[in-house]
């Protein structure tokens, strides 16, 4: 088996401890995103603070790769400007589509490096980026929001 | 007890066995039930029909016209005698779903007075275990016409609940559409018992037969049902063809599907009258290779023989749910044993997720389906997110099945819930 | 001028060729309008894909349903790029017809308050020249909803009368469903005309390809329209495959039209909410070999250069319309010349029927069409029982043309009219 | 060519002079028939006086081979009974299905025997039909309003 080079140690901890992984009661924005191929589903809280990513919380049901991509994409969201968290965002989907030619750069991407291998799996992807999606649009509903 | 199919022999008719999966493992096909592997016969008659009688059926008076035309409506007689009915009731459809598709249509598309006009009060049953392609066709339909959906259940076995059958199909009912077999559970259902209630009431009985047509000897007639649809790329077929079949006396009275060339009369400006079926309902340059394939598939099964295709398929599935019910932290869905069950078996594993266990398979070349199956309100009713589904053909043998078991084991014990 | 095609070099591609017809004769085929023949690697693509990557679509994790899904949907793009249209307003359908009763039922599907909702008081425009599946299913539209089916009517030359446009496309036209090239006449219709009237009172335009698509450059945007259908099989490509775009705008707001697996987001018992496009419009397993040969039949056609194709085009049908204008006793319908007007020549001779002229060419070894050509109103119209067709393509050389001349006579003199 | 096989000469002069080819006034039933692969079309005109089919006339347009069996069939039906009309129209029938194989039995069929050639092409035995089937479907209507 190569299920290693697609599990690494990493995600099947975030796996096994998903960070964030409990509703907080006050957001920005809500979210319920649904992979229709699938059936996994995710549902993001996102709390905006002088443009800052003040909180992301989620619950759902999904397979390894999305429960652990989720987790390491609030680990690494949370503190940042939304500027410079769409650009971490963009970076990640470019690794997604990399037909395992990338690496992705440790340091802007941290953890979710250990997701490279799924960009060989074309199956996967979407399970990769749902948590990511669904954060991306929780940020342009925020934003919209505190336009208004 | 052995199978009466020589796979190893047959295996060689479908060159995509030939083909390496990751890390250079053979591939153990496991997901029939969303697709079968194609003989080399197929493939075949579909290229011998381009090279030697292409041209627009019903259209032309040339040589390849004609050539087309036989080809093609010997096609369909092919597939009339595979289901016991007649050429004329048999119609080339792209898929199950579009012959579902057409059903629905056509009856919405029925004017009031027509036996197939449906209003509010009118009642559509469907049931718990259907294939979305045999349950949102209805929602619309139930939806346009303001008739009323409502379901069977299923038992705790994964059965038909057929306890109430008196009061879901009543006097209101109009059309009973339900799965011959379920693409999750295996279960094969008591058609009969459900097309005697509708007699009764005077409602027609649709037949999804994507499960079945492929698996095991099917009579429409000794069924008593009124419509049917399988797809021909599950039962060794092209992609591209299904069939839609009715009762002649219902197909003369219906309202056309689709309309344009070939399914007319006469036409004019503003007004169109209807060629007799199959024909009103085969609008436009039809699928005629895909047809001419789909025949050359019915012959394999036939030649095989469908009784020997049922017999190696309740081999695998006994001996598949044998070995799967006995495996530690494994479920199996649906009936625990054979008996009136086809050769689809689903399953969950505790602490890994669907997905994860059809990626840990296809790193040994096994090919499963996971998810939902399209049948989501199903997985709901079960409370599970998705199963994993083993589905076998006559291309399968008991080593395949092994191969599964004990990958399986290894996936429990990488993802450590074992 | 001499084509820019090598025919005898590419004529290797198509093995039909090789077959004998009648009396040992050599096929010529004049029918490409109705369906053209296929190269070889349009059949090698499709059995590449079966052999190689057959699985479902869209429903699978492991390795043959990834490469089914990169097969399918890199075809899709293939045709996208052919047309100039996005990836995601491109769908596959099982054909021409299927296209345009998708646009049709989906806007009969629609609700108030949505732009494709039609009422009495609507207008939906069509011509006189419309093949039946570009003009039933949009009198069946204007009857089920009670909207009024006007049309462009044609002039003494076999063209578009557009003097009345103002008239015909009025503030009530919510549709405007036109051929791009009559299969009967030839005409070439003047697309961007008729979308900027239109455009002007915010009607959508239908643009019937299946003429044009195979044998000249096509570009959605340049065109103007909102929707666009052909079919594969005129094209190169395999039975059983169709093209429907629509603009993206249009296509998320729209109802779908067959429903089933796959063009779902959601599903309870009595629900359900769709995917985005393309998929919210291609329910069940689709016809992915098909696709997969559509393209490589638009992938020869790119390294031809369709240009190129329209040059060879031009050449072929100059010459036919020289030659049988000139003949005594016969009459070309439709435009004179080769100015606007594709590879498709009808004509009538004076004393024999359509059906015993396509019957004494057919002796010659020469495949036309003969009868109303699915266009029986434009027939009534040009006061004719029927015509005999040729229609051309890259195969075909001005030797075909000079045999069909020649048998022309021939029957002539066995008919004893000349 | 082999057209001569399939437009035998007594085909062409039936097609040039066809026989019974105006519609009488009065009739016991009138049928109007269409062939949709092409538009040929008929209008067929029967009389039914004691049993006897007294007279069968007919209009139409449509290729040399359904005028020619047309008119033959005219020529071979007025005068006979129903039973014996219905038999040679099943003789004819079968004829058409033969595929080249049978020849006809003259003494039945008559002049219809030149048509058995029409048997070798599918696309045209349709055509041959036609007036035959028009003929058929007049005869079963006259016999039903007979029996009001
Ligand atoms: C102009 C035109 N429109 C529509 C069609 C219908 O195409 P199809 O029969 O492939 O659906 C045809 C061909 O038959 C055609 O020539
Ligand atoms: C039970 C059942 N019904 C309907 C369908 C739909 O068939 P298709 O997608 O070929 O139209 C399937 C397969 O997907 C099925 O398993």
């Amino acid at each position: 088996m190569e299920l290693e080079s697609l599990y690494q140690e990493v995600i099947l901890d975030h796996y096994k401890h998903p960070a964030n992984k409990k509703l907080s009661p006050d957001y920005t924005a809500q979210v319920h995103h649904v992979n229709t191929s699938c059936g996994d589903e995710i549902t993001l809280n996102l709390s905006l603070k002088d443009g800052l990513i003040s909180q992301v919380s989620w619950e759902g049901v999904g397979c390894s790769i999305s429960q652990a991509s989720t987790s390491i994409m609030t680990d690494l969201m949370i503190g940042k400007n939304t500027e410079s968290a769409l650009s971490v965002l963009g970076e990640f989907t470019s690794l997604m589509q990399s037909k395992g030619l990338a690496k992705g750069d440790e340091l802007v991407l941290e953890d979710a490096v250990a997701l490279a291998g799924v960009s060989k799996f074309p199956a996967r992807i979407k399970c990769a980026l749902l948590g990511w999606m669904a954060f991306k649009d929780a940020i342009s509903q925020s934003v919209t929001q505190q336009e208004k | 007890m052995t199978s009466p199919i020589d796979v190893a022999a047959l295996k060689r008719d479908f060159a995509i066995f030939d083909k390496k999966m990751r890390g250079g493992k053979q591939l153990v096909y496991l997901d029939s039930g969303a697709t079968s592997q194609k003989p080399r016969q197929v493939l075949d008659a579909e290229r011998f029909f381009y090279e030697n009688n292409n041209a627009a059926v019903h259209r032309g008076a040339h040589l390849l016209a004609e050539e087309a035309n036989e080809a093609y409506e010997g096609a369909r007689q092919i597939v009339a005698d595979f289901i016991g009915a007649g050429a004329d009731e048999t119609i080339f459809t792209k898929s199950a779903t579009e012959s579902l598709n057409l059903i629905a249509y056509s009856f919405g598309n029925s004017k009031p007075g027509s036996k197939f006009h449906l209003k509010a009060g009118d009642r559509i049953v469907v049931s718990e275990m259907e294939h979305h392609a045999n349950l949102i066709p209805w929602q619309q339909l139930a939806k346009r016409t303001g008739a009323e959906l409502v379901w069977f259940e299923i038992t705790e076995e994964g059965r038909l609940d057929l306890s109430k059958i008196a009061d879901v199909i009543n006097k209101k009912t109009k059309i009973v559409a339900i799965t011959h077999q379920s693409n999750v559970l295996g279960t094969i259902n008591p058609i009969q018992e459900i097309t005697q209630a509708a007699k009764k009431v005077g409602a027609v009985v649709v037949l999804d037969a994507c499960q079945s047509a492929p698996h095991f000897q099917i009579d429409v007639k000794e069924l008593g049902i009124d419509f049917l649809a399988f797809s021909g790329h599950k039962a060794l077929g092209p992609t591209g063809v299904g069939i839609c079949w009715g009762k002649g006396e219902h197909l003369s009275e219906m309202e056309p599907f689709l309309t344009g060339g070939s399914m007319i009369e006469t036409v004019t400006m503003t007004d169109a009258t209807w060629a007799p079926a199959p024909r009103k309902f085969e609008a436009g340059v039809p699928n005629m290779a895909q047809a001419v394939g789909l025949a050359a598939a019915l012959n394999y099964l036939s030649k095989i023989g469908m009784d020997r295709v049922a017999e190696h398929d309740a081999l695998l599935t006994e001996y598949a749910l044998s070995k799967l019910v006995a495996l530690p932290g494994v479920s199996v869905i649906g009936p625990q044993n054979g008996l009136d069950r086809g050769a689809v078996v689903s399953f969950t594993i505790d602490g890994i997720h669907p997905h994860d266990v059809g990626q840990a398979l296809d790193g040994n070349g096994i090919a499963v389906r996971t998810g939902h199956h399209c049948a989501w309100p199903l997985m709901r009713k079960l409370n599970l997110v998705g199963t994993t589904r083993a589905s076998f053909y006559i291309y399968n043998d008991l080593q395949d099945i092994d191969i599964l078991v004990q990958s399986i084991g290894e996936a429990q014990k990488f993802f450590g819930v074992l």
